[in-house]
């Protein structure tokens, strides 16, 4: 058996370096779980500008960058903080004009995506008709179905240069093991020009290609995988940490204002010059104490 | 009010389990309806099930407080944990029975606005639909959650996140949806459900709220089940002590409740 | 924790005469792997017929079916033996006009099926137009992309009254975990009224629980549930047992006529009342001599 | 053909492999390209990869014989099972770079048959397009695989199975088909391009095959290299030792070969 490791694991700072200003970027796919903190502090450390961030709910990511300057253009269903409610610097940046917001449900998005993986100009929906998501937006049209049916509302396919998945664990050549929720994983790595995949844990070939029906990425889309243990904190990873629902309560409080914002930066994102330096930042208990063992699944011949 | 054994999210909780019925499958959103869902599982419709959109299909209570559906204790121990375009499948080809929404504003057909409001001169931005619009658009029934505040509910809302009836008395049949629409709604005060032209009455009272202090609160004249030929207006059951008991366990420190 | 069984296991007897004459079947989903034989053979027995048989490419079970004059209609992408070429009881069926075909390709299948599971009228392809499928078809239309590209072929939703998947196991409620290569099983289980799952082993919904990301079929879909311990053969199950080549190799020398088809069917159909007894008749070593064991995978909390 | 080290079928094989570049995504469709990809992963494109419409994805040789893509030893240590429409979907949105092709008929635009042939006074049905159709569509290019045989190719086919190039000299500019068409074909007498116009022509001659034998079998005049300024016509290069070897490991008992 041999193995073609195509791919070389960077550090994530070589990682997110390959991705330029002005990018497109879908993060957050798996909504509230395994959210690719750490690469998104990685960008803003970098200073990359210019983002238009897309994704069904951005939970605190998107948040974090647009207070960090780094976003132009949001293009979700739905941005805030999920335990506290409003994302303030996301709110504070799109009433002042700043960021400008194309808003879809969380089903448009992830057709969006998934059109886009799928090749295909669009796909349609029964959903969006008869809101205001679907009456003030000139992204979408209406049809009436061919076959005879309903009114149909097409969704146009949305093309990342970038999708940003944390896994669980990948091979050197980018092929990942996910496991719990995956919310619209899938399509946008599928749409994507590049996939930049963080993981808890680098792991030889063997490990991957001993359950090839876990697999989630194959390494054909992917263009950078850097290890980053604990890079999905504040939000959970199934088999790794909980979520760190303190962090999000007490960033509501602390980000009301820019300045406040950039006090909560200066202390969580540029002091820290990686994520072993931010994990010791961190006090509270998050490791999993009771463990569910997959049952035992067999391949071979 | 002093006396009362629970709080009025408590009882907006058991008011939402109460509109799960067994066997019903819901697309169980974010905040309270993590918590009713848990209840209605554990009393009365042990053979719902949970579809969540991050994915994730449950049968049971999360062993463990849950601020978010994709906290590991959701998908711990969970029937299935699958993708998005999987649940809003279901939810498109009208397997899904009952959602729940909520939303910053209501009109009198139901309709939900969670992406922008007037503050006075200005405009505020809200976090926007998530997953509210589609589960409007195609859940069989949908259920309202609200803090009963006036200022919520409002001739017309400022912008259509969530679709409710059409307001032409036609309900949901010349609506361009393929989902049944909004069934009830569930504020802090009452629970009303939705007449035959789809319009909002007043279907019961919480204990020790008056009729007229609620209607007083909506800027038109709000029907009572007695006006639509719905019986007469009930007072909403209080959380029984099991209940309330499921709940704390469910948010034993009243994140939530 | 608590689980509600809100199925029970059938036999397999039972499980099929739920399946009545007349019906539309998606089978054989998984392409070569795992298709469900032993229930296909106990429709044979059952006597149900005029069936309409959907599926990508169907291996032996269509020909086996329509030898058996058990299908009035196909609507398949491919009919015969995989290892053979030819299945002689389709191509005669077709040829005198008993069998109906509805051609597809494989991904016009899948897109019939994906519609139907995703609740909308059609789904739109760049493949198909250009081909004769597609030309002597009445099935399918042509559209300009509404967002201004190439011409498009649009495949309208196929919603079986049943679809049947062989397991590696299920719960008695139905829940159930696939593993190797899916082919369009999920698309079949989403369209499908019905779905009919029989499985290798029937485990303690614990089981299933341990792992819902290997979870391929809710409950909520599934109408009968039967164990079935080799109930793929002779096509492989991925854990369970190889592939019975031979099988096929002798299938298509002994049913060139439908007299010998007869034959055929008395010894391994008609000639057997339940598939141990059908096991005692395959005498070729299929087991897993060389397991690899995936590797393991945590949840908990 | 006494002396020959090889068979037929085995120097099919070698030319099929050859048609895999490194780094290359193949669509591996049944019979002979389910070797030719092994060999070519194990020769000269050892980072290509391997899909299968079933749903698996490989970067290295089944250690052991397949009669199908479904066989246990080519889902054992595969990089993934998934399922149909992840690996149509990459053929439809570009990433699949070459994709194998057979067929009962082919004309000289490319155009391919697996469905229905006339054989003499009666229509014979073969099993269809499986996912020929697809990949002929939406694969960059195309290599078609067939035994040499003259009934084979013919003026205009029966059904339009899987499409090659138009028939108007415009290759597959004004085609309706997102992919780039047919590149070569393989028979077991020679391998032939396709020149710019979309027509076959004959690019190499297999080892003791005369020219003059093989463009008698085909039913137009058959352009050669020369003919469409394609160099000059050449001969296929002989399977190597090495290659003979892995391909008798794949297929120990020449099932396929």
């Amino acid at each position: 058996m041999r193995y073609y490791m195509t791919g070389e694991v960077e550090t994530i700072e070589q990682a997110v370096s390959r991705i330029d200003s002005g990018s497109s970027i879908a993060a957050g796919l798996a909504l509230e779980h395994s959210i690719p903190f750490a690469a998104g502090h990685e960008l803003l450390r970098q200073g990359t500008d210019d983002l238009t961030m897309i994704g069904p709910i951005s939970d605190l990511l998107f948040d974090q960058l647009i207070g960090g300057g780094a976003v132009s253009r949001v293009r979700a269903a739905w941005a805030g903080n999920v335990s506290a409610g409003t994302g303030y610097r996301f709110r504070e940046a799109v009433e002042n004009g700043t960021v400008d917001v194309e808003d879809h449900s969380n089903f448009s998005i992830a057709l969006a995506l998934k059109a886009g993986a799928m090749g295909v100009p669009y796909l349609p929906t029964k959903s969006l008709i008869g809101s205001d998501i679907f009456e003030r937006s000139d992204l979408f049209l209406e049809e009436s179905d061919p076959f005879g049916g309903d009114q149909l509302a097409l969704v146009p396919a949305i093309e990342p240069d970038w999708t940003i998945v944390h896994a669980q664990r990948a091979s050197p050549a980018g092929d990942a093991h996910l496991w719990g929720n995956m919310g619209i994983t899938d399509p946008a790595v599928g749409a994507a020009e590049n996939v930049l995949v963080t993981a808890e844990e680098i792991v030889d070939p063997d490990v991957i290609k001993s359950d090839p029906s876990r697999v989630g990425i194959t390494r054909d889309k992917v263009t950078a995988v850097a290890e980053c243990p604990f890079g999905a904190h504040p939000s959970p990873v199934a088999g790794y940490y909980n979520r760190d629902n303190e962090y999000y309560l007490e960033y509501s409080t602390q980000t009301k204002t820019q300045s406040a914002y950039d006090e909560w930066a200066d202390e969580w994102v540029y002091g820290v010059s990686d994520r072993e330096e931010y994990e010791s930042l961190v006090e509270r208990e998050l490791g999993i104490t009771e463990p569910t063992i997959a049952a035992e699944v067999q391949y071979g011949q | 009010m002093a006396s009362k054994t629970y709080t009025d999210r408590e009882l907006m909780v058991t008011a939402a389990a109460s509109e799960i019925e067994d066997s019903d499958t819901v697309f169980v959103g974010m905040r309270l309806p993590l918590i009713a869902f848990q209840v209605a599982v554990s009393t009365h419709a042990p053979n719902s099930m949970a579809v969540y959109e991050s994915g994730v299909v449950r049968d049971s209570p999360a062993d463990g407080f849950i601020h978010t559906m994709c906290d590991l204790p959701n998908l711990n121990r969970a029937v299935s944990t699958t993708g998005m375009i999987d649940i809003m499948s279901r939810l498109q080809r009208g397997d899904v029975d009952v959602g729940f929404l909520g939303g910053a504003e209501i009109d009198r057909y139901g309709n939900l606005n969670t992406t922008w409001v007037q503050g006075g001169e200005q405009e505020i931005r809200l976090p926007g639909s998530g997953g509210a619009c589609d589960i409007a658009c195609m859940a069989d029934r949908t259920v309202l959650l609200m803090p009963h505040e006036p200022r919520r509910f409002v001739e017309e809302v400022n912008y259509v996140t969530s679709p409710g009836h059409s307001s032409d008395g036609s309900g949901r049949d010349t609506h361009p949806q393929a989902g049944g629409g909004p069934s009830a709604l569930v504020t802090s005060k009452a629970t009303f459900g939705f007449d035959d032209d789809g319009e909002l009455y007043l279907r019961s009272l919480h204990p020790g709220v008056s009729e007229s202090e609620v209607v007083a609160d909506f800027p038109w004249e709000m029907n009572t089940a007695e006006d639509v030929d719905e019986g007469s207006v009930t007072t909403t059951a209080e959380p029984a002590t099991a209940e309330l008991e499921l709940i704390r366990t469910f948010d034993p420190d009243g994140f939530w409740t």
